[in-house]
């Protein structure tokens, strides 16, 4: 768990099958599925869980089916508080 | 109100001001370039925006969105022009924007002369441009008409959403004679367009689209009924004619715009001289006064259409008296205009003639 | 009453506003009237004319090719119009600017050495306006009076200081055609 | 991994589709980082796969969002393969005419000049029948946004040969490649206008990679803002695009190809910032 | 010659190289670019020069230009491009110079829709542009005739020097059909333009001009009625039309290109039900057939015109029989084509309301 | 002297019409240093007094006439004051629509490629209603001469603005000067098409003295040389010419108005040389 | 004999190829035909279709919107055609692409599972082949000799070593409905 | 005599009074008539006897209606021939 900071959602029904996502993430996380949608498209997939939520795909996916979630430091569970500094200061593990 | 004398293209551009004219576009071209040069200089100063476009094909695109934004606007030109605007012309009747357009024509065709000519009659009555479509036609015979049909035009326009046609020549555009502007109150008029008008997207609305785009044949086919519809509820509601002396008259002078004065003369002159002669002067080209000319067609024994072209409106004129009566043509053409004597000559064959005169 | 008018000759030579303020007068006296110039680019170094109708009833046909009346300035007009003057009209010309005056016998010709009067006057341009007072001393369609309120129609206001020595020039003119007016 | 690769599915990607059953648990609208913009109506688009104006669509959604322009954006879409942009932004827009685009603008904007304008044009209607409404869109310096999509081909029609296409590019109707001394030379239009003291801002850009396509959004955004602020010009963004169904290859090959060889010709960057000559 | 297999577009194409086309000049605009791509493929080939216009407006400005250099020219567009063209199509009428324009008809107005349509028949014989001029119109209603067309389109032009115009369709552009072409001796055909052709200045001659414009309203006058004699000419000459089961009919259908083969159809079919209905067919739409239908109306009780649009050619039907007999309408538009059992229904109609219905 | 003022005649200058007993023994043939070109045809032309137009017609004749061209060209001028030209210029002509002189002059060119084309065109044609076709002539290279007659006004129609009109200038359509935030800014169309690699020679010259009338027809020679070489592209001679008419002042002030201002703007000399960019 | 066909399916599936070679090979018999595409942006990413007529008379009307025969290659176009088909008419559908199978019981329904077969056969391009053969099965409009000939007309000369495994492919589907042909 | 080298000719009835020519001449040679032509514009004519044959007149004239005649050298008076020189040669006395 510790290693997914991303991830997104494809509405698939409306992917095209371009591959331009696929081409895009840094990450290697997508991939084409064999099977395909309804318009007989085969669609992309997120397929690893080493997405980092670099929004990549979504910037090229002409359809704009991709949305993208990443957790975000105020989510992310603080590790310690430290106080008296000028700024509240949240320790994140990476 | 006091009458002011002035030149048809200038009095149909100062009542285009006084009917709220919004935005004027608009390319040089003889014999109409006083009104765009008129509104060049009043408009700015009287709360609308003028432009001179860089060709009448930007100018009527100009007018088919600022009329998409759901304000008064219009455009002028001659002959050549209004050729090349008709691409646009359709455009604008199948989204079906309210527009007020001018043709004030010169003999064609080609570039032709700048002399005035009605040579643009099919034009104007049968669609220049592609697919069925029909703009109402209104056809003014004095300066103060070139005047009064601006605001009718507007108001025509609003009612319908549809483009109006102001068809003129240069021999009304280019002479004075005195004018007098009708008390016209522009709030009473105006029409709430923003259901329709691409303004910004009103709040809580969906957003507001034109186009004359519809792929699917079955749209487009009801897109074409919705539209013949508006034409005959048009057809129905705003035939406009003048009746001269017709109502003895066992003979029919026809004649629509700068013609209809001379054939008016000529009636006169005929009358003088005994003969039982009338004008019909058709004051909308479309819709066309078929109904009365049907109706004289029972009274009369000939019609002589009379135009400065080859022989345009006779179409229609024929077409309304189907075969009841013979309908003769003369005309003048390429910036010559009917003299008042030639036309009474012409009557004069016909009642020497009568009995020779086959159907036509 | 009808007057069918025509006024030709350069484009410089104050043509059309000679006619506009015909016109203009004839509206002012509650006539009706049409005015109608030529156009286009034969005025370019062309000639320039315009049709005056002034009329006590409607008028059919503002377009004429046969005149009551023809005012003629250059010799080029007056090849163009001398044939249009209805038999007994009348045709006034510019003497100075005609090479071969005209020659039909069946209409009043009338010779005025506008242009020479004019410059008597100080004031070349007037010499429209002495061609327009031969001619209403001729054809008093109207009152000298309506002519000075379409001046102030028809020159711009700046121009208005210039209306008294237009006046002078529409008496001279009346003069040379040997007529009083009405007035 | 249970989230991810759900073993009860037959297709164990299928969940993605939006079944609630099978969410990440990063799946809130918290950590929303991106989504497809509100005012990108919510229909499948009519475009190939991995065609290029899609991808515009949505920014220029993006972009009159964030500006919060929506209530005040008129957008003209000509014909091309964009002419149902309307049934994609959910701004007011009119579709017009092959090439008259900055025309139509032009007509909104003179009578309504607190309006925001845009136009959004193929190269066959910008640059070729649109030459002159675009000249002089740009010359009277309407102040207005035209969005230029220039795939160098005319994509609506069947792949005919645009003013953009390059040297040698075939194209149905230049099947033996584009030659230049008889179909004439590769036009570049922003080169060309960026001198008119009309326009205020112009600028080249692409959107076939993530990079590119967020310098697109931020050039749309200046674009945007410089007509809120009233600058005195026209603002011409060029995307340089691709058209994979014209030029009768793969989205990823017509990627491949505008990085190779179009960007070459077609240089992306600006070429007029507001206050430079 | 064997038979080919062609799309009717491609089939003109072809023709027209076959019939020695020297230049094509075009812009891409569906249902017609194969037209445009198939000349850009063989034309350089065959000894002619192809050029991709920037426009429409150019297009026809080109095709005036090389017309008017004296050799074999030609354009095609689809319904809006048409419209662009008005302008130049009535400039190249008034200099009076041979070309064929082809317009593959698409639903309008406006932009309209891709599928084929019959609504520019209008804009076709009463002339789009400006001022009075015609063309002569060729409406084929096959692929076969869409490449045999092309020959007699360019003699016609070259004899009359005159615009010709092909007024075809979507479905007739689009769809497959055998061909075969006729042998044909460009040589032959060849018209020596030389002497009025702007090819350079003739040894021993003064230059040759062409022009539309003549100042002069007579001399303008004299251009009109030098090209209306011209038309009567072709009006006397030209008429092409085609009778389908006319003899012994009572009931007439008028249909033009694609839907005179669907009317074909129904006349079959309604002929096995034992109706006595004919088919007349205008294969020229100017010169329109007038005398052969006003001859028919002495024979038929009623006509039946049919239209892919609103009602166009329905006029020019009612205009020749002159009130003789009653001319129904029924038309689809926006692409949308009559089936043949619809129209049989309409001739169903017809024949047993035939009392009730009141001469139109 | 008597041969200058002889003094029998009533006025002493009329003899110079070519009353021959009154030649100065200077007046004979070998002596001619200069008369009007043959093919300038012997009637007088309709331009008002002082216009440039006249010169350019002129020249034009000369240059074809020296090149030994008469009989192998064909010139096209559209509507604009110049539309009568083929009243004057003996060589073949055809009268073209507002601004669509290059698309006849490609249309000729294209299938009589051995001729030699020229347009003839006012600023109002080609800078305005004809932008497009004289832009894609010359991105195609047509090769032909284009002469550019840019009087800053729509002369043939009484005086409106053209897209060449200088800011602040008055004409009929813009009475109180040319505003450019309202009107557009006057366009350097030369500007605008030398650096299009279809454009082989670029100039703009004047007429309004005799040297610049002798420098414009070295390059109206050029030109017509360059295109009888079979020169790759388009040439362009555009001459910033007067309008007195339209400007409403004398020959002479338009001359002055010239030199003033009007060349300060459109800076005359060579934008495009061949083989240089 | 008329026979009024629609194939209609995605744009890549070989729905116009099929189409014509079928037109072809009608026309090499002498048969009169007419082959009508659907054209224009609709086959963006959407269905293509064409419509082909094959008679021994003359066709009247080349447009038609009921058919004897459908060959469906998949489902917006099942969706869209399947009513047209005439009653007593043949409705051939590629098996693997439809999720909603025809439901009408007046007329003939045929499953093919062409993609597979055309897998079998190492050329995926074959499918519409195998649908054609299917068709050509129940109803011998042309012989496959023919339309081996049209092939040869469709095809552009670098493919005609294809030629043998497309026979293949007609052959196959021509067993898949079952039936022998004429040949 | 001596000082003519040049002469010029106009053809007055169709000079349009413009000045340019009067404007242009480096000699003022030219001045207006006070009379008109036909047309009725005063036309230009040469009042002085320095015209050398420039045809600066002549270039800017818009009419093209000024005819201008230099003195050849060939033509002008040969005051001597040299002989046994490389070519012909004359000499004239400016
Ligand atoms: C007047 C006119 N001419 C031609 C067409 C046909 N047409 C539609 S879109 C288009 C060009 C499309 O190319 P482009 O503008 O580059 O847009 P793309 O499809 O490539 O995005 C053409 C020629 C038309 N609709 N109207
Ligand atoms: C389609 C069309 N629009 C307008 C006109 C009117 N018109 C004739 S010439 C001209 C412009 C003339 O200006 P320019 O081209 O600069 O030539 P100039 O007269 O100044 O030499 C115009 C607008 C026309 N003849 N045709
Ligand atoms: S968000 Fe980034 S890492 Fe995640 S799938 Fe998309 S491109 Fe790959
Ligand atoms: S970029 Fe979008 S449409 Fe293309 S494959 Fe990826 S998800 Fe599908
Ligand atoms: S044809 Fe080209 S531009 Fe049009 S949608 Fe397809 S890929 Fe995009
Ligand atoms: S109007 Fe101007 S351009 Fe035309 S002839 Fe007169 S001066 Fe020359
Ligand atoms: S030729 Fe020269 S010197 Fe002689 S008049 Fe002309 S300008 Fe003057
Ligand atoms: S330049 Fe020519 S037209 Fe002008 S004044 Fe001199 S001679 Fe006359
Ligand atoms: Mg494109
Ligand atoms: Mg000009």
């Amino acid at each position: 768990m510790a290693k997914i900071h991303g991830h997104i959602s494809i509405n698939i029904e409306n992917c095209k099958g371009c591959e331009l996502c696929i081409n895009e993430c840094p990450q290697d996380s997508l991939k084409m599925s064999d099977n395909i949608n309804k318009k007989g498209y085969h669609y992309a997939v997120l397929v690893e869980d080493n997405c980092t939520g670099c929004t990549n795909c979504a910037m090229v996916c002409p359809e704009a089916i991709i949305t993208v979630y990443r957790q975000t430091k105020q989510k992310r569970q603080p590790v310690a508080v430290i106080s008296n500094v000028t700024e509240n200061l949240n320790i994140n593990i990476e | 109100m006091a009458k002011k004398l002035m030149k048809g293209n200038e009095a149909l551009a100062e009542a285009a001001i006084r009917a709220g004219v919004k935005g004027y576009f608009g390319y040089p071209i003889t014999p109409q370039s006083e009104l765009l040069e008129y509104l060049s200089r009043e408009l700015p100063q009287r709360g609308g925006a003028f432009l001179q476009a860089e060709s009448e094909v930007a100018a009527i695109n100009m007018v088919y969105g600022a009329a998409g934004a759901g304000e008064r606007v219009m455009t002028s030109t001659s002959s050549p022009g209004f050729s090349l605007m008709q691409e646009g012309i359709s455009y604008i009747a199948c989204a079906e924007l309210p527009c007020l357009l001018v043709n004030v024509m010169r003999g064609g065709p080609g570039l032709g002369t700048i002399q005035p000519s009605q040579g643009d009659y099919f034009q104007a009555v049968k669609g220049g441009g592609h697919g069925d479509y029909k703009l109402p036609v209104l056809a003014p015979n004095s300066v103060q008409e070139m005047a009064e049909f601006v605001y009718d035009g507007f108001d025509l326009a609003d009612k319908y959403r549809n483009p109006v046609l102001i068809l003129s020549d240069g021999a009304l555009g280019q002479m004075m004679e005195a004018v007098e502007f009708p008390d016209y109150d522009i709030e009473a008029h105006k029409v709430d367009h923003s259901e329709w008008a691409t303004r910004g997207r009103r709040k809580g609305h969906d957003h507001n689209v034109l186009t004359s785009l519809y792929i699917q044949p079955d749209k487009m086919e009801a897109i074409n009924q919705h539209l013949q519809e508006k034409y005959q509820l048009i057809e129905a509601r705003e035939v406009r004619f003048e009746t001269i002396m017709t109502e003895d008259a066992d003979f029919l002078l026809v004649a629509f715009g700068l013609s209809s004065r001379v054939a008016h003369k000529s009636v006169e002159m005929a009358r003088e001289k005994g003969y039982k002669i009338g004008l019909l002067r058709p004051v909308t080209l479309f819709p066309f006064p078929s109904e009365i000319l049907f109706q004289l067609a029972g009274q009369v024994r000939g019609m002589l259409v009379i135009e400065m072209n080859t022989g345009q409106m006779v179409e229609d004129v024929r077409l309304a008296v189907r075969g009841k009566v013979p309908v003769q043509f003369y005309g003048r053409q390429g910036g010559m205009i009917p003299q008042p004597d030639a036309i009474l000559h012409e009557i004069e064959k016909y009642y020497t003639q009568r009995l020779a005169v086959e159907v036509d | 009453m009808t007057e069918e008018l025509i006024i030709a000759g350069f484009g410089g030579q104050g043509v059309l506003s000679m006619g506009m303020t015909l016109a203009y007068a004839g509206m002012i006296e509650d006539n009706q009237i049409v005015w109608m110039p030529s156009y286009g680019p034969e005025m370019r170094g062309g000639t320039a004319n315009c049709v005056v109708v002034i009329s006590d009833d409607k008028i059919s046909s503002p377009i004429i090719n046969t005149f009551d009346t023809a005012i003629i300035l250059n010799q080029p007009s007056m090849d163009k119009f001398e044939s249009g003057v209805k038999p007994g009209g009348n045709l006034l010309y510019e003497a100075n600017n005609i090479i071969n005056p005209p020659t039909r016998e069946d209409i009043s010709i009338y010779d005025i050495p506008a242009n020479l009067e004019a410059l008597k006057l100080n004031n070349a341009k007037t010499m429209n306006m002495i061609m327009l007072g031969a001619f209403l001393a001729l054809r008093p369609v109207v009152t000298i009076e309506s002519i000075l309120e379409a001046l102030k129609k028809v020159l711009p206001e700046r121009h208005h200081h210039l209306i008294p020595v237009n006046e002078q020039a529409l008496r001279r003119g009346m003069e040379l055609t040997g007529q009083t007016t009405t007035v | 991994m249970a989230q991810l690769f759900p073993e009860n599915l037959d297709d164990p990607y299928l969940y993605l589709a939006g079944d609630e059953s099978h969410k990440c648990e990063l799946i809130e609208e918290m950590n929303q980082v991106w989504r497809r913009p509100d005012s990108l109506i919510d229909t499948p688009m009519h475009y190939c796969p991995g065609c290029g104006h899609s991808v515009a669509h949505r920014l220029l959604m993006e972009v009159v969002e964030e500006l919060d322009i929506v209530e005040r954006t008129v957008g003209i879409a000509p014909v091309g393969c964009a002419v149902f942009a309307y049934n994609y932004l959910n701004v007011d827009m009119q579709e017009a005419a092959h090439g008259r685009a900055p025309a139509v603008a032009t007509g909104i904007k003179r009578v309504l000049p607190d309006r925001i304008l845009f136009t959004y044009q193929g190269d066959g209607d910008l640059a070729a029948i649109g030459t002159a409404e675009t000249i002089h869109a740009v010359n009277r310096g309407e102040k207005m946004v035209i969005i230029f999509i220039n795939n160098g081909i005319y994509g609506m029609t069947g792949g005919q040969m645009a003013p953009t296409t390059l040297e040698g590019a075939k194209t149905s109707t230049t099947i033996f490649g584009r030659d230049t001394s008889v179909h004439g030379h590769p036009l570049r239009i922003a080169e060309m206008i960026a001198p008119l003291p009309g326009a205020y801002y112009v600028t080249r850009q692409a959107v076939n990679t993530a990079k590119h396509v967020r310098k697109t959004k931020k050039a749309l955004l200046n674009a945007f803002q410089y007509q809120i602020d009233g600058a005195n010009g026209t603002c011409f963004v060029e995307i340089v695009s691709n058209c994979p169904s014209g030029w009768k290859m793969t989205p990823l090959e017509s990627n491949e190809l505008l990085e190779d060889e179009i960007f070459q010709f077609y240089k992306l960057g600006d070429l007029k910032l507001p206050g430079k000559e």
